[in-house]
């Protein structure tokens, strides 16, 4: 196997600093496919912005992201989705205005364009992807509500669902489970591990029941650089970690 | 465009036109402050705000009426009162449309534009009705009126000299007002969430209403200037309005220090052009700059980088 | 301290509390649990007067508060810290936190605050909306602090921070309660953190309380089984 | 009755057996309305008058007030309705280019009759309107010549608002100056309307030093256009250097302020001061129905003279019928004008002397100078375009 | 499921559509006399800026106060056309130069100006009546939308260039006609547009093109682009990390609004006879806004209700009370704001539909907004 393609995602040196704070700092990682890697770290430590530095919503200051052969820091946040990287925020952002099949009907990747968006007819084949990626994030029932009446859960499992309906190679998700309750983390423990069959992910998480769950690979990263990377089991025995991060 | 000059002409060319550039932005600034606080500040789009102005400028007018009429004897002072009268007119009229307007709208912030624009029609008839149709004649004080003479070419006119002592006094006194004091942090606080200053204790509808009001009475105080070097009439309010809102823009909407490098940069260009070429071309040219560097710089030339 | 009798709120037509009844005595820190979309959001703004009630009463130190605006409950001695820390993001740190001295007339922020959260000290200059969420989080509850209350409210204040945190968390509302006799008001999914910080957990399950029991002896199976159905 | 209506009245006009209503269209809202009120003042003195002497043929003259609100399309709209739904024999109305050229097809079409009081650029002749006030040549030659006569005037700095009315003025101007008077214009400037800010094109003047400031400054920008000349130390009462200027009737001064004013020049037909039995009458009545404080600007005259013309030629041609009012209306004369004796020209503008007058700090006009015989309206001046 | 079901038209807008057809079609030619159906006719012509505005501002979130641009350049488009028509060496003899603009005479112009010549051709000019607004609006778009200037700063920028227009052709009077217009149109292709059947025959097309743009609007409004709209003008960071160019779905809303504004001039201009730069300023931009406002900034129909009725209050108002009339539309203007949000159509889909249709299901409540925005 080349290099090149064992690995799906090659981070090396980046860096950004805002206004002289380096909130990353020549940051290497190395992401394989049909992973799932969790990156953990003390609030303040740089996780959301490589995953913004990624997917192009911050500019990097420094360093090369290379997505298969595409290098990411050089293209257009919308470009870089279509080579394969879905993005999921923080808070959930869905379109509160549309149901929830409109919502997946917007992500459906097809009509791109603007003549493409006028163009786009929902063909049987559209429906019965989104009927079919509506169960996987178990909302089959709800298609016709409208998002804003989802619960904080739901809306988190839409913005995933929005995603997976791209069919990314790539999933990056800040803080899936942030505001859920026991139950739906563990169905979403269960969703993501489903959905890492076939391409990999990228989680943020400080719950670490959850991030046990579902984890391959867990890299800690500290004051935007990287403090330890290993499995769980090695990343929380390291003292390192237990000082900065986990607690006594 | 400089061949017809020689050299020392261009010289004192150039100083002139800063000097009333300078004249200028202080008209600029005086302008816009009180927009800075309302639209900068707490996100209102008051379209209204040049009749907030002319306001001012009615109240000067009577006052110089009284004073001939009644204290002739210190008609060389009136100007003073008339501007804390019109700071208070215009304040008044301020507190009294955010009670009955504006304090319903603080979620639409455009719909503000839109409501403004109605009451700034209103406000038209009402001084047409009340004052008449026609101009007014605002007579100044003799020693407002005349120059210095600097060198043989170039003499600096009083009124102008005020008018920049107001502006930089009143900057001064915003900037502290806003950034300076507790004051300020309240009225900022209230415009990035107005709920949770509510809940940290601020009391948003007292604050937003005496903002409002000192907004609008620092208008009043412009427009109270302006009659020395423009008119007062029912629409003459409606001259400012592009101008002012382009200033506070182009400057930074919630700097007041962007405020006045953006009145400084426009007026300075402006005059400078005006010189060379008809007015309306360096009208459009200014503006067209303005436009140019708003769109390099969208959030205008002092704004805070947030991340999203 | 917090006294609430019967409280109803609702969203427009639809009634989200129907009724609850919250007693908490001076220096209790009382943890209200339920799934999401239970109403403990609703009962933390209602109780800010951010929703009005619908019915019921509020006291708080013995004085009525009910139908009060915000800022004046706060002046009476509450505060609050909002799910989603909705800290000021334009103001740096330092004017975030000043913002909570507005009911108290102090110009200073008192120097335990900092001392809690050292590193919005180190970040004092720093415009709030620039921070990561964790360390918005600490500013939100310092925010709260700052106003010096007799009553906290925080709304699932664990969301997003880092662990090693959120245990300090639960030992720096103990110790704020035991310096200030501080009576708090902690809403949370999470009952680990729950039995770190509270003396006492109740459980809201759509709009009404359905069990209620102190830390000691508390039947954890039970309120499990109530956040996991 | 002397006038059956079934006679006078064939074309189906807003005329009974005891009444006739015409049209005012003025803007009474919006940025003209500060110009525009005088005009309606008036012809509303003039038709109440008209009415106390027994109206025209035997019918008191009732009015249909509307109002252009300072918005062209609004004018054309509202003089439709006059014409189309009111069927008014005549209008008063307008005071703009602008909202005349708006007009102008609509009484050509529906064949109205407009009675038009503003001095304005010429370059037009309807038969469907009479223009009260003076073109621009009548306005601007008199002047230019008195200048360079009795101040021995050379060099000339143009300056006006930025439409049609101060480029074509300035135009006619210049052409005079340069070909006619051998003198110098040294610059020529326009600003946009309602600017409010000088400074600059008083540098320039300092500059180039000028004998003459030919100022057609229009609306609000005169305010802040003298209060600025004056704070800059050009002192109009020593003429160094000499400012005349045709936009400036009582009306603005009203709003520039008299001491702003104080020794500027203007060239027009009508000034409030004129002494003569007419117009003493007239201030007289003017101000007894509109107020003491109230002042007379040229425009305002004009607007006096339509429902006057109108009602000559009505009682010539026996008929409120257009086309015979019209036949009728050229070369009727007036006697008891304000500004003295006019005479309808057949291209429909009027006779008339001009004058100049020197500001004074009340706010009035002293008559410094008045053309010997009646101007004869050129509204499309050989060798000036 | 009803997921299938996206048809053009529900029962409830192609009722809409009906009732607007019946009203303007037969209703007002049935109750107006010829003036005021011509009234109308000009109202109409606000419409088309209404309903571009109904998708930028209501669907895209994209405020514009320069509106009044485009439908200027529609205008000046078609007044140019006819300007030529209209001055034949024999209409314009006495000139100096016949067979040019009477203006162009005046301002001593000997010459067409090159850039006038085209538009001896009808098709040329009905092009550019649509192209011409387009590039510009592409231009502006571009400019703007590519550096994300949105909001509150993009509706001022359209407002300075509006005062940046309308300063240049009235300082260019001898290529535009400066503050007079152009004036003075007569005839098109030889059919005399001041004729009252003229006029007549005008309205219909009016309102038949009004149609079509209305199908076009309301089309994209059903199509993936009128939910994509909807979604940017609430999330617009989640539209981009879906994989869409933001700034092209701005381009296209902003230019098609354009493309209406223009055919909505070179209408006005037809119907009225004549164009002039206070149809390009930042009070008409600004009424046309609040022509969108009124009959619910979402509702491209309501859209077309608003412009006839803000205007037609605008002209009863001023005949009634020709001193006082600004009173009655200020107040109206702050009371549509305050007490009808969604305008004409938010009164008729929350209290007047229910009502009618007594299908009144008590739903669950509306979310309502958070009001906590950071
Ligand atoms: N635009 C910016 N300007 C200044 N500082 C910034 C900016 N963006 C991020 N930072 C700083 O960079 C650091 C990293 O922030 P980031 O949001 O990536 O943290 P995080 O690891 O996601 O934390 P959390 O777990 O709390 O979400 C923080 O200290 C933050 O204050
Ligand atoms: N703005 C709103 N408008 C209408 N209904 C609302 C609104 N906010 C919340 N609700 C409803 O009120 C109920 C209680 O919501 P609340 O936010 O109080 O729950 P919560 O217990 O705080 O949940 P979470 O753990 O997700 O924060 C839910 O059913 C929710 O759908
Ligand atoms: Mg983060
Ligand atoms: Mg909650």
């Amino acid at each position: 196997m080349s290099l090149q393609e064992r690995y799906m995602l090659k981070v090396e040196g980046l860096t950004v600093s805002f206004d002289g704070f380096k909130a990353v700092d020549d940051l290497s990682f190395y992401v394989e496919p049909n992973e799932c890697r969790v990156i953990i770290g003390p609030n303040g430590a740089g996780k959301t912005t490589v995953l913004d530095l990624i997917c192009g919503r911050t500019r990097a200051t420094d360093g090369s992201v290379k997505f298969k052969d595409h290098e990411l820091l050089k293209m257009r946040e919308d470009q870089i989705v279509h080579a394969g990287v879905g993005r999921k925020f923080q808070t959930p952002s869905v379109y509160e205005d549309l149901t929830v099949f409109e919502n997946l009907e917007i992500s459906y990747p097809s009509g791109y364009s603007v003549f493409g968006a006028l163009a786009f007819v929902r063909s049987p084949n559209v429906q019965h992807r989104i009927a079919e990626i509506a169960e996987t994030i178990f909302l089959e029932d709800l298609l016709d509500e409208k998002a804003a009446f989802l619960s904080h859960g739901q809306k988190q499992w839409l913005e995933i669902g929005m995603l997976l309906i791209q069919d990314p190679e790539l999933l990056m998700l800040d803080e899936p489970v942030a505001g859920m309750s026991v139950a739906e983390r563990k169905k979403t423990a269960e969703l993501l591990n489903r959905i890492i069959q076939d391409r990999s992910v990228i989680v943020i998480e400080h719950d670490m029941g959850f991030v046990a769950d579902i984890a391959t690979r867990v890299n800690v990263l500290h004051q935007g650089k990287m403090l330890s990377e290993g499995s769980m089991a090695h990343v929380q025995a390291d003292p390192k970690v237990i000082e900065v991060y986990l607690g006594h | 465009m400089f061949s017809d000059y020689s050299m020392s002409e261009l010289g004192a060319i150039f100083a002139m036109q800063g000097f009333a550039g300078l004249i200028l932005f202080s008209v600029f600034v005086l302008m816009a402050l009180g927009l800075a606080i309302i639209f900068g500040q707490m996100g209102v789009i008051n379209m209204a705000h040049g009749e907030f102005m002319i306001l001012g400028a009615y109240v000067t007018y009577f006052t110089s009426i009284f004073f001939a009429d009644y204290m002739p004897a210190l008609f060389g002072t009136y100007f003073f009162v008339a501007m804390i009268l019109a700071f208070i007119a215009s304040g008044t009229l301020g507190l009294l449309v955010e009670w009955s307007i504006i304090r319903h709208l603080y979620k639409r912030p455009l719909d503000t534009l839109l409501a403004t624009w109605g009451l700034s029609l209103i406000l038209q008839q009402l001084y047409r009705t009340a004052f008449g149709a026609r101009e007014v004649g605002v007579t100044i004080p003799s020693w407002m009126m005349g120059s210095m003479p600097v060198t043989d070419m170039i003499e600096v006119p009083i009124n102008g000299i005020f008018v920049m002592v107001l502006a930089v006094g009143i900057s001064m006194a915003v900037y502290i007002m806003m950034f300076r004091s507790n004051w300020g942090k309240q009225v900022r606080a209230i415009n990035q969430n107005r709920v949770m200053a509510g809940a940290v204790g601020i009391n948003t509808e007292w604050t937003d209403r005496l903002t409002f009001g000192i907004g609008c009475g620092v208008a009043g105080v412009a427009g109270s200037a302006f009659t020395m070097i423009g008119s007062t009439g029912p629409t003459a309010g409606q001259l400012y309005i592009v101008d002012t809102f382009l200033v506070v823009v182009f400057g930074g909407a919630g700097s007041i220090l962007g405020t006045i490098a953006s009145a400084f940069s426009i007026s300075q260009a402006q005059s400078i052009m005006e010189f060379f070429l008809s007015g309306s071309m360096a009208k459009v040219l200014t503006l067209l700059v303005v436009v140019g560097i708003l769109m390099v710089r969208p959030q205008g030339l002092f704004s805070l980088k947030l991340r999203k | 301290m917090l006294n609430v009798q019967s409280l109803s709120a609702a969203y427009g037509a639809s009634e989200v509390l129907h009724g609850v009844d919250i007693n908490v005595p001076a220096g209790e820190i009382v943890a209200i649990m339920g799934r999401n979309g239970m109403g403990k959001t609703t009962l933390m703004k209602t109780l800010m007067g951010i929703i009005p009630e619908k019915s019921g009463a509020v006291d708080v130190d013995g004085t009525p508060i009910t139908g009060l605006k915000s800022h004046q409950r706060v002046a009476k001695g509450v505060a609050y810290v909002p799910q989603g820390r909705m800290i000021f993001s334009a103001m740096t740190v330092q004017e975030n936190v000043e913002t909570g001295l507005t009911v108290t007339g102090q110009s200073k922020v008192p120097d335990d605050i900092y001392e809690l959260f050292p590193v919005l000290l180190d970040m004092k200059g720093r415009r709030g909306g620039n921070l990561s969420g964790g360390q918005q989080q600490q500013l939100a509850i310092a925010r709260a602090l700052a106003s010096n209350p007799k009553v906290l409210l925080l709304d699932e204040p664990t969301e997003g921070i880092q662990p090693s945190i959120i245990r300090e968390m639960a030992r720096t509302l103990r110790k704020i309660r035991d310096q200030k006799g501080l009576t708090i008001v902690v809403s949370e999914q999470v009952l680990s953190f729950a039995l770190d910080v509270a003396d006492r957990v109740m459980v809201i399950e759509n709009g009404s309380f359905v069990h209620d029991s102190p830390r000691d002896g508390i039947d954890e199976a039970k309120v499990s089984k109530f956040l996991s159905v | 009755q002397d006038y059956p209506t079934a006679e006078v009245n064939v074309t189906g006009l807003a005329v009974t057996d005891t009444t006739v209503t015409v049209g005012i269209l003025h803007s009474v809202t919006g940025t003209m309305a500060i110009s525009e009120t005088g005009s309606v003042q008036a012809e509303k003195l003039a038709i109440a008058q008209i009415n106390e002497m027994g109206g025209v043929l035997g019918r008191q003259i009732e009015v249909i007030q509307e109002d252009g609100a300072s918005d062209w399309p609004t004018f054309a709209e509202k003089a439709r309705k006059l014409l189309v739904s009111d069927k008014v024999p005549a209008v008063m109305g307008c005071w703009t280019s602008a909202s005349r050229k708006a007009v102008l097809p609509v009484f050509e079409q529906n064949n109205g009759f407009l009675y038009y009081p503003t001095f304005y650029e010429g370059l037009e002749q309807s038969p469907n309107v009479i223009y009260t006030g003076q073109e621009a040549t009548q306005q601007i030659i008199a002047g230019l010549d008195w200048v360079k006569e009795t101040k021995g005037a050379n060099s000339f700095y143009l300056l006006g608002s930025d439409y049609i009315w101060p480029r074509t003025s300035n135009k006619i101007a210049r052409t005079h100056i340069e070909q006619f008077l051998g003198g110098e214009v040294v610059g020529e400037d326009y600003y946009p309307l309602g600017h409010t800010q000088f400074n600059s094109v008083i540098n320039k003047i300092r500059l180039r030093r000028p004998d003459v400031i030919y100022a057609i400054v229009v609306g609000g920008s005169n305010v802040a256009f003298y209060k600025q000349l004056k704070a800059a130390g050009i002192n109009m009462t020593e003429e160094d250097p000499i400012l005349l200027t045709i936009s400036v009737t009582e009306d603005e001064i009203l709003g520039i302020g008299g001491e702003n004013m104080e020794g500027a020049y203007a060239c027009m037909k009508y000034f409030q001061s004129l002494d003569n039995p007419n117009n003493i009458a007239f201030v007289e009545a003017f101000k007894e129905m509109w107020g003491e404080d109230i002042v007379i600007g040229d425009v305002t005259q004009a607007a006096y003279l339509g429902p006057w013309l109108w009602k000559a030629a009505v009682e010539k041609a026996g008929s409120f019928d257009v086309d015979k009012v019209r036949e009728a209306q050229v070369g009727i004369e007036l006697d008891t004008a304000p500004e003295g004796y006019v005479k309808v020209h057949e291209n429909h503008h009027l006779w008339s002397k001009t004058r100049v007058g020197l500001a004074k700090a009340d706010g009035q006009y002293e008559v410094v100078f008045e053309t010997a015989e009646l101007v004869e309206p050129n509204p499309f001046p050989e060798g000036y375009q | 499921m009803t997921l299938s079901k996206n048809p053009l038209f529900t029962r409830h807008e192609a009722a809409a559509f009906a009732v607007l057809a019946f009203v303007i079609f037969l209703l007002l030619p049935a109750a107006l006399d010829n003036f005021r159906l011509n009234l109308f006719g000009k109202y109409l012509t606000y419409a088309f800026v209404a309903v571009g505005l109904a998708l930028c501002w209501g669907a895209g979130g994209i405020l514009s106060l320069g509106q009044g641009v485009f439908f200027g350049l529609g205008g000046y488009c078609m007044a140019m056309f006819l300007k030529l028509e209209a001055s034949t060496p024999e209409n314009t003899s006495i000139q100096s130069t016949p067979g040019i603009p009477d203006f162009m005479d005046w301002n001593q112009l000997t010459e067409l100006p090159l850039w006038w010549t085209p538009f001896y051709s009808l098709t040329f000019a009905l092009i550019a009546v649509v192209i011409v607004p387009v590039i510009f609006a592409f231009i502006i778009g571009v400019a703007m939308f590519r550096r994300r200037v949105g909001g509150v700063y993009f509706a001022i920028i359209t407002q300075a260039f509006a005062a940046i227009l309308t300063i240049l052709i009235i300082g260019q009077q001898g290529f535009t006609g400066g503050v007079n217009g152009i004036t003075d149109l007569r005839t098109l292709k030889g059919w005399d547009i001041r004729t009252d059947e003229a006029k007549e025959v005008l309205y219909y097309v009016n309102g038949a093109l009004l149609f079509v743009v209305l199908f076009i609007a309301h089309f994209v409004r059903k199509s993936k682009l009128g939910r994509i709209l909807i979604a940017m003008r609430d999330q617009e960071d989640r539209v981009r990390f879906s994989g869409y160019d933001v700034a092209s779905f701005k381009i296209f809303i902003f230019c098609l609004g354009a493309a209406f504004a223009g055919i909505g001039g070179a209408m006005f201009t037809l119907q009225v006879g004549f164009m002039s730069p206070t149809l390009v300023g930042i009070v008409p931009s600004i009424e046309m806004v609040i022509f969108c406002a009124v009959g619910g900034r979402l509702s491209i129909i309501g859209a077309v209700y608003g412009a006839l009725l803000v205007n037609w209050a605008k002209t009863s108002f001023s005949e009634s009370f020709p001193e006082l009339w600004l009173f009655g539309l200020g107040g109206l203007f702050i009371a549509v704001v305050m007490l009808f949000p969604n305008g004409l159509a938010g009164v008729w889909t929350e209290k007047v539909l229910p009502q009618l249709t007594g299908l009144w299901k008590s739903r669950k409540s509306q979310p309502q907004k958070e009001e906590a925005l950071q």
